[in-house]
């Protein structure tokens, strides 16, 4: 039997779950999956978690979600008080930020990240957008939780091009699997049900650890009604 | 006084070699007609400062107005993808990617807004950035002997803002989400704005929420509706996706020549970045 | 989840040895109904953190609670002259009066708001301040080994703040001047509102100025009517000459008590500094 | 003949005077005799100095000046803009403050301002209110001027009890004339004409130095007039 859940929606899900109630909880730029990820929380087990983000909107009663930014206008609309980027940062070096999710495009067992360059850093090879905010969020927030849309062996490397930084990270959710940082180390914590142990070996750049084998709870029916509500112009799905 | 000049006057106040600060976050508000008109004529050298930069820094990058850029992420948003004039001039070494955190940039800026010269920063420990780049450092916290890192001041030689309202006298607000340009205003040296209206000041004065730049730290002032197109300007209008993927498929700067020109006449009388 | 509890319990959440932020400036919006109710409880040894600091300052002094004061300016302005009691206490060394800056005290919280263990500040140049307190250092810019004077991060316990309006879950809307108490509820690890009225979260969302200060930060919120009097507070009431002459008037501790006792029904009730 | 001119008025018209138009002037608690001043500036010959105080009201449209207070809201009221009291102190550090009028208890022949204490700091004799701006807008401030409606020897003294701080210190204004700062030295820039170079000497603890006599400029009739306007109470005789 075929699934039907997409990975998306596995992804977006298991990001939602890893939101406790009460959590103070930041995303940014480019950042849809989160961004929905939040929303699905306060939706479902968190309403209290407090939805933080760049246009400074705490709470943001969104009416529509906007396809091309996860920075917009719409995310200050409808919230009670303005707490803005800055302010956000600054929360998070005073220890007041409990989840940040961040991205990256290199990611090694140790927890390093890469979102900087691939080659020379004055001249690379390859220039990537840059950190945006986890150089300073990585290291501070209480848990930062790691999204990538790829994985494969350039991604998930034995050690990075280049450490943009390295820090609290405690979960890194992919396509196949979702990671956890244990000692100082990346080990595997569930594979998704349309991925296998085999496949996430092979697509991982550094030797697989784990405890036991477990799998991706599944999306309920009730968090799949409550995206559908949420999230209609499936826009977690953009980054596929 | 009025402070009202022409947009070409206002981009003549910028010179080659400018540090220059840009308001706005990605696609949203950044100061697009102004934008234009530095590539139009033909800035060199410009030291370009943004927390999140998109369509202004990559249209900059591709002018070949750019030496150096200080940001924290600069790439369009998923939708449409990479900034690929500033990746490229970057890779190819015409231009300097100087990497922050946004929070480094933003504390780069409060250090010029204070009149110091660095800004402790909490967050950055472990990162190759401290090495690789000259504006950071560690020392010690003189307090406690533990180390921090400190970022050097960033002071723009200009910064320039797009506002939904301005007076002729050079008070602004800014509806909606003000991102780091409050800040720019109090960091940089001058300060420009462009702007949907040009409103009377007693708007500012009877209303709820007062003018967030006040006129004696406005250099200048550009009435341009649709300044921000085709980027969003909050209660104005939303982004013009039709502009940005038009930009997009310019293959060279001659064809970047052509569209600037298309949009020079609705720029300079004020019709903003669509016709 | 509501936030709103009594006075009294809203002064048992300030304990013994608190480094305390109070709100307002001089004679505006400070929080006088807690600061009656924290003298009532008898509380000790409070390290107290104000710019510009008055009657607050003076009847905490007053009132034997207090250890020492970090602040730029301790007065009465012109018309009611000094704070006699904040003085003597100091002048007998009971307190230490921790003189800074206006703006020093500023760059202390926002060290302690930006997580850093201090911030550089411009303008403290020649001053015997630096070499008589101990939150004070030179120390040298990294970048340009120029000498520039550092403050050592106040990071207060607790922030009271009286505001006109507050939500039962803690959001704020200040109207008129904000001072440094937005400051202060960044800065301190736990937030008290006093609020003139407890008002429907929605009146945030809806209009034109959301609140000041979002929930998340803020402890709790006490219905505090009249919560600023004898001060004044912005948009609900002038002085009241008559309450801070009757308090400067007082001649012991004896008499504070009286005075105070006077006032506690109204304060418990919500009655606020006048009946 | 007695002149019919009060000191208070020569002093406040003197302090106006000394703004240029233009100018970013700024004004803090107790500081009745300075906002007059500014007041009187902006209705006079300088229409486009610029009031900031510490509520923050930037050219505050004053209906009324209350007699308590230079820093209540009404200093707000009617402003286009607000800049707040730390943005006014970020203004000076980065340069950009001209004028800030401040005062203090004592003064010496060098220009060092004693607003802390006299005696021992940490069990002082006399603990004074405090320095408030002083310490750190006298040094960054481009012209600060001082008032002080005192002038006697305990005020005027060869060597400050404690020096809180030095600095940009342009004129002095007391009730019998106006000293300047030249070469880093205290000197006789006017005497008012209720006072004499007699009684200036003999009420100041260093020994006064002048290059000519002069004497400060009658408050002319217009300005007379726009005082009256400006400040009906008469707050700018509070001092006295």
């Amino acid at each position: 039997m075929e699934s039907k859940n997409r990975v998306c929606d596995t992804m977006v899900c298991a990001m939602a779950r890893m939101i406790r109630d009460g959590d103070n909880v930041f995303h940014g730029v480019s950042s849809h999956m989160p961004m929905v990820a939040v929303l699905l929380a306060k939706a479902m087990h968190a309403p209290k978690a407090v939805h933080l983000n760049i246009p400074g909107g705490v709470d943001p009663v969104l009416r529509k979600l906007q396809k091309y930014t996860s920075a917009g206008p719409e995310l200050l609309e409808g919230s009670k008080s303005y707490f803005p980027l800055m302010e956000v940062f600054d929360l998070s070096m005073r220890g007041g930020l409990d989840v940040a999710f961040l991205s990256g495009v290199q990611f090694d067992v140790w927890g390093n990240v890469n979102a900087s360059v691939i080659g020379d850093y004055k001249k690379p090879k390859v220039r990537l957008p840059g950190g945006a905010g986890s150089a300073v969020l990585i290291p501070t927030a209480k848990r930062a939780i790691i999204w990538r849309t790829k994985h494969d062996q350039r991604t998930f490397v034995n050690q990075v091009d280049f450490i943009t930084t390295r820090g609290n990270v405690d979960k890194i959710v992919t396509p196949l699997c979702i990671f956890k940082m244990e000692n100082g180390e990346m080990v595997l914590d569930t594979i998704h049900e349309t991925s296998s142990l085999e496949e996430v070996r092979e697509n991982t750049g550094f030797p697989i650890k784990y405890s036991r084998i477990a799998y991706t709870p599944l999306p309920t029916k009730e968090e799949l009604s409550a995206l559908g509500r949420i999230d209609p112009g499936n826009y977690r799905n953009i980054e596929f | 006084m009025s402070k009202v000049i022409s947009l070409q006057e206002a981009a003549q106040l910028i010179h080659d070699g400018d540090i220059l600060g840009l308001g706005g976050n990605v696609l949203h508000r950044a100061p697009m007609a102004l934008v234009r008109e530095l590539v139009r004529q033909n800035k060199k050298d410009l030291k370009l400062v943004k927390t999140a930069g998109a369509m202004d820094v990559d249209m900059l990058c591709f002018g070949g107005c750019v030496s150096s850029v200080d940001a924290g992420f600069i790439s369009y948003e998923s939708e449409f993808s990479l900034a690929v004039h500033y990746r490229k001039a970057v890779e190819s070494g015409e231009i300097m990617g100087n990497e922050h955190a946004c929070y480094t940039v933003i504390s780069a800026l409060r250090a010029a807004s204070y009149g110091v010269g660095f800004m402790p920063v909490k967050g950055l420990v472990v990162s190759d950035l401290i090495g690789v780049n000259d504006y950071f450092l560690r020392i010690q916290n003189p307090f406690t002997n533990e180390m921090v890192t400190v970022v050097k001041a960033i002071c723009p030689d200009v910064a320039v803002i797009h506002v939904q309202e301005a007076d002729e006298e050079g008070n602004a607000r800014i509806t909606g989400p003000l991102f780091e340009d409050v800040l720019f205003s109090r960091a940089a040296r001058k300060v420009i704005l462009t702007a949907e209206k040009i409103v009377p000041g007693s708007l500012f004065s009877s209303g709820m929420k007062k003018a967030d730049i006040p006129n004696f730290l406005v250099e200048a002032v550009v009435r341009a509706p649709r300044g921000a197109a085709p980027c969003s300007c909050f209660g104005c209008y939303d982004i013009d996706r039709k502009g940005i993927i038009g930009f997009k498929a310019l293959k060279d700067r001659e064809a970047l020549g052509g569209h600037l020109l298309s949009l020079e006449y609705g720029d300079h009388k004020g019709y903003g970045g669509s016709l």
